[in-house]
């Protein structure tokens, strides 16, 4: 039981982390911009393509990673030069519309680029075996990709909390206009927030792509999950999107595991399991809705 | 040599026209003020220099040093050397007080003897006992403190103050004065909205006032000082 | 104008069905009653997010319960549309009553993204229910019985269709010149003023969601009917967007907004998907320049050229 | 007389700041109270507290001897205890005549709740002979069917002061009703505030001292969210304590030609446009 716990619990983890690559670059939209992007999860998405693509043609998954990313800092800037830039003005309307025809754009693009079917994506071969971790054996390409969650996670946390950049970026989501008059380019650093944002979801779609199936739809199921996230959070607020992601990742995946056993020692089997898995997936819900009930802003409310 | 020369300024609101010709020079190393009742300008007059959104520059110029500003982006004028201290304070409720003085220094004026957050600190001594607090929980006159210091940190050549003591105990009003006069015996340029008249005249070498978008009076301390026919008439007094 | 335009309108609705038989087309009856449907459902959308002023993200909960509701009693044998269309209504209303006494109290984006919460827990617990066929829905035996339409004829069934959809604008027109849709206009352009004002803003608004709620139960128990199955995905977040969608490009606010919207949308999709393969870029595309250069929707765009 | 308002201690603090801190003060059934005070004195804040705007730290308001510091805006409002807003708060796109028919349908005591979903209310001919009425009295007749949006910012505040009269308030909190006019506009505002004397009680808050002192049966002084003197005009106009703490600068010597309290007013009138959030909160 404690093993099966642990496990959960570093598999929670590894999701929690992966849910935090995409949620941080939508609240930093969401909160600098106050663009609602649904079109984030097609980010997601086109990363995990463009890294199946790019590791069939270099046949290394690293390469394969970096090329997503490169990919995506490029889709991401251009997207947002040339298409969101005119919608933050506008209203949340306006934006739900235009980035939901994004992702029409986005699905039937890939689907015309790489066919309707799923495509393969590997984990790279090293990796592939299970390792020993507190005395259970756990799968190496998931710790690596903990690891790798970890490790961006304290990169973003450098930048955002000692940077002058990181500065600029607290100070545009509180007062955009005090941030302008005290002579940073708001409009340029919203490109590269929007771009960072694009690579953060390209790492996550490279790195789960192994783990689930890389195909046209993925980045939906996803982009609500991350803004449930950055809702329980508190929209625009770095720290409360880790700790969102985190408790989310860790609800979910504790919940789809544990939900079930608990259940059966107080019903049936066949009530259990026909029960666990929905009150697993609607737990998270739960728990945002009860967030906003008590907390409307989220746990950290980025404008005071 | 004039550092800011406003030139004929014509400036709508959204539809509605708020400034009809506003005239003002400001020359290198002085202090001026714009004065006249709530309403009648002052606040837009300084978001037009400034670049600041909402304003359509209808007609005039803007000069900095002689080089045009008006309708650049805030930012881009921000860096040519005008910082300001904005009506509310609006300090940042997410960055601490250390962050405040970092995040935006810069050498814009190319002194020799430039402000640095350490500067500041000596020169608000009580903003270095609160480091590493947010603005939000600082006190209304230590916001204030904080805002002039941050615009300060950009070394700009023209420090603009809308409603410098506004809201302020009295106590703090007489410190935010002893500190503007200190930086104006430094040569600082500075452009001060406030309704304290007498403060302004001891402080400042020139005055004008608007009233409902016109230049209506402009003049020295001096002048402004003999004739409280003036006060009375534009500003209320 | 408009006094020719509605019954107009209303005319070549009634007309179509007899001029797609005429021109061997009948397929498109059952097109037609689809998107009537679904402009049923923009339409109770549209009366929450353009009178009520309230951004909801999570209205195809209701849609689907409504379905279920149809589907859940012909289940159990009970098959009266004159019973079960109206408790799909009430359903709706109940559900909307609980879910907006929460989420009205929150605000803005937390409102939208609140009202999407508690329709993926609808979702969840929806696809829970095995014994209602989980993932795969719940199929309809026939369709709903009423005394004097053979509702199982496709005709008779639009012509059904038809009505309630005429009704329902109807009866939102009539509710925006009562006194309610005043004070809900005066809320939507100036929520703190009506509370100054002494107006109970959150009952007023509360009572808002649950008629929109309960219309789109009743789209949803014709939703059923059509396709003769309560599926999860009525309930699935993505139909909340392409309800909003609809109201959006529509014309958020206007009196045919929901029906313009559905109409574009739906008959767009349906035409590209006869003339190429990849429709949904053509639809995407179409989509972004309406939010890039119509603001106010198709219902603006009509509005423009006729003032203009 | 008796006091419709009682506030007892009412404190607001936001973060370090005390915007209200402890104010005490009465108003009379039937008199003109004004409230003046230095931008920044709090004056907003205690417009807001008495509302129902912004709840209390500390204290209670008391109307009608009711207590009703728990009460929300709209429960207030349905006490008769009503706001005007500083700032133009109307429907920008309803008419004239629709603002004040919403105003006058707000009284359900009158006309029943506005739960009606299907008759017009363009019908109610009561109600909107009502709207009609005070349409006139606000000086607005003839401007009926103009969109709100449309009005001039003199009309707009008439309008404003008319929604405020058409909900019957017993006590009516009028926020800077003469901010951003000019002097003909304050003129015929003041005539309309004057007429409304013995007919309605009115807690005033106000920067135009001319018309505070011309208006007012009694004026209390704010400072620094403290009441320092509550009297008639012509007591308050003599108080030097009012003067050095109203000026709040006592370095500032008095001795200019014109009247103390006048001569001192930090220049007033705030108009639309300059992006004024209140004062000093």
């Amino acid at each position: 039981m404690l093993q099966l716990f642990l496990e959960q619990a570093l598999n929670g983890l590894q999701f929690g982390l992966m849910l935090f690559l995409l949620a941080a670059g939508l609240t930093l939209v969401f909160g600098i911009m106050d663009m609602i992007n649904l079109s984030h999860g097609s980010l997601y998405m086109g990363g995990a393509y463009l890294a199946a693509a790019a590791v069939e043609r270099t046949g290394s998954f690293a390469l394969g990673v970096l090329g997503a990313v490169a990919g995506m800092i490029v889709v991401g800037a251009l997207l947002e030069r040339l298409v969101l830039r005119r919608f933050y003005q506008r209203d949340h309307l306006a934006q739900v519309l235009a980035t939901f025809a994004l992702i029409l754009i986005a699905n039937e693009t890939v689907r015309i680029v790489w066919g309707p079917q799923p495509v393969m994506l590997n984990a790279p071969e090293a990796l592939s075996g299970p390792v020993e971790v507190f005395g259970f054996s756990y799968p190496a390409y998931r710790l690596l990709i903990i690891g790798v969650g970890l490790g961006v996670a304290a990169l973003l946390y450098v930048l955002v909390a000692k940077t002058r950049v990181g500065m600029w970026v607290r100070a545009g989501a509180a007062n955009r206009e005090m941030t302008e008059a005290m002579g940073v380019n708001v409009p340029r650093l919203f490109t590269a927030i929007f771009a960072l944002g694009a690579a953060l979801c390209a790492v996550a779609g490279a790195l789960l792509g192994p783990l689930l199936a890389v195909q046209v739809g993925m980045g939906e199921n996803i982009l609500i999950l991350a803004f449930v996230v950055i809702v329980i959070g508190g929209i625009g607020s770095i720290r409360g999107a880790l700790v969102g992601a985190l408790l989310v990742g860790g609800v979910d995946t504790l919940g789809r595991a544990l939900l079930p056993t608990l259940l059966r020692s107080l019903a049936s089997n066949e009530v259990a399991s026909n029960l666990g898995p929905a009150l697993a997936s609607i737990l998270i819900y739960a728990l945002m809705a009860a967030v906003l009930f008590w907390k409307p802003q989220g746990l950290f409310p980025a404008r005071a | 040599m004039n550092l800011l020369a406003v030139e004929d300024l014509a400036v709508s609101y959204g539809e509605s026209q708020v400034l009809f010709g506003i005239d003002m020079t400001i020359p290198e190393g002085e202090v001026a003020t714009l004065l006249g009742r709530n309403g009648m300008g002052k606040t837009t007059t300084v978001r037009a220099i400034c670049g600041l959104g909402g304003v359509g520059i209808r007609a005039g110029r803007i000069l900095l040093a002689g080089e045009e500003i008006g309708g650049l982006a805030p930012d881009a004028i921000a860096r040519r050397g005008v910082a300001l201290v904005p009506e509310g304070r609006q300090v940042f409720p997410n960055l601490t007080v250390r962050e405040h003085l970092v995040a935006f220094a810069a050498n814009r004026s190319d002194t020799r003897d430039p402000w640095t957050p350490a500067k500041v600190f000596d020169f608000f001594p009580q903003l270095k006992d609160r480091a590493g607090n947010l603005g939000n929980q600082l006190s209304g006159g230590e916001q204030q403190m904080l805002a002039i210091g941050r615009a300060l940190t950009t070394n700009p050549r023209l420090l603009i103050l809308d409603e410098a003591t506004e809201g302020l105990a009295p106590l703090i009003r007489e410190e935010i004065w002893r500190c503007l006069a200190a930086l104006r015996d430094a040569g600082q340029t500075t452009l001060v909205i406030d309704k304290y008249v007498e403060r302004l005249i001891r402080l400042a070498d020139r005055h004008t006032i608007v009233e409902r978008g016109r230049v209506v009076w402009r003049g020295s301390s001096a002048e402004l000082d003999a004739d409280h026919g003036i006060w009375h008439r534009y500003l209320g007094i | 104008m408009k006094r020719i335009a509605e019954p107009a309108l209303l005319a070549a609705a009634l007309v179509l069905p007899f001029v797609l038989g005429a021109t061997g087309n009948e397929f498109y009856v059952g097109v037609a009653t689809r998107i009537l449907i679904f402009a049923l459902a923009a339409t109770a959308l549209n009366f929450i997010v353009g009178y009520g002023g309230m951004v909801a993200f999570g209205h195809a909960a209701f849609f689907g319960l409504g379905a279920y509701t149809v589907a859940i009693l012909m289940n159990h044998g009970i098959t009266a549309a004159w019973l079960t269309w109206p408790a799909a209504a009430a359903v709706a209303a109940v559900a909307s009553l609980g879910v907006g006494l929460i989420s009205l109290r929150t605000r803005g984006v937390y409102f939208i993204m609140i009202t999407l919460a508690f329709a993926q827990m609808l979702f969840y617990l929806v696809v829970s229910l095995k014994a209602y066929g989980g993932d795969d829905g719940l199929p309809l035996a026939s369709r709903s019985a009423l005394p004097a339409l053979d509702l199982a004829d496709d005709l008779h069934f639009y012509f059904a269709v038809v009505a309630l959809l005429a009704a329902a604008l109807a009866l939102f027109a009539r509710i925006d010149a009562a006194r309610f849709g005043r004070a809900l206009a005066g809320i939507r352009q100036n929520e703190t003023r009506m509370e100054a004002l002494g107006y109970p803003v959150f009952r007023l608004k509360l009572a808002c969601f649950v008629i929109g709620g309960a219309v789109a139960g009743l789209a949803g128990a014709l939703m059923a009917n059509q396709t003769g199955l309560a599926s999860p995905n009525l309930l699935y977040w993505t139909q909340s967007g392409m309800l909003l969608v609809m109201v959006i490009l529509g014309g958020v606010g206007s009196r045919y907004g929901g029906l313009l919207g559905a109409l574009v949308l739906l008959g767009l999709e349906e035409w590209l998907a006869a003339i190429t393969e990849h429709s949904a870029l053509w639809v995407g595309v179409a989509l972004l320049l309406v939010a890039s250069f119509a603001p106010r929707g198709i219902a603006g765009l009509l509005a423009g050229r006729r003032n203009g | 007389m008796a006091d419709l308002l009682a506030l007892d201690g009412l404190a607001k603090h936001f973060g370090g700041i005390r915007a209200t801190d402890g104010v005490t003060l009465d108003v009379r059934a039937g008199e003109l109270h004004a409230l003046i005070g230095p931008n920044g004195a709090g004056k907003t804040t205690l417009i807001h507290l008495v509302s129902g705007a912004l709840a209390a730290d500390e204290g209670s308001v008391r109307f009608d001897g009711d207590d009703v510091t728990r009460l929300t805006m709209h429960e207030r409002a349905g006490r008769g205890l009503v706001r005007s807003y500083q700032i133009t708060s109307i429907f920008p796109h309803l008419t004239a005549l629709e603002n004040l028919r919403l105003a006058v349908q707000s009284r359900r005591q009158d006309w029943g709740s506005s739960f009606r979903f299907w008759q017009p209310a363009a019908r109610d001919a009561a109600m909107t002979e009502e709207a009609a009425a005070l349409l006139a009295e606000v000086d607005l007749a003839g401007r009926g069917t103009a969109q709100a949006a449309d009005l001039a910012h003199g009309e707009q505040r008439c309008l404003e002061l008319g929604m405020a009269l058409a909900t019957k308030p017993r006590l009516l909190l009028l926020d800077e009703p003469l901010a951003g006019m000019g002097r003909e506009e304050s003129e015929r505002m003041a005539a309309l505030i004057a007429g409304l004397k013995g007919r309605v009680t009115v807690l005033l808050v106000e920067h135009d001292m001319d018309i505070v002192f011309r208006l007012a049966d009694r004026i209390s002084v704010l400072v620094a969210g403290r009441i320092v003197a509550t009297g008639t005009p012509d007591a308050i106009r003599d108080d030097p304590h009012v003067r050095r703490a109203y000026l709040g600068d006592e370095i500032v010597p008095i001795d200019r030609t014109l009247p103390p309290v006048r001569a001192q007013r930090p220049c007033g009138l705030p108009l639309h446009g300059e992006g004024r959030r209140g004062d000093g909160t």
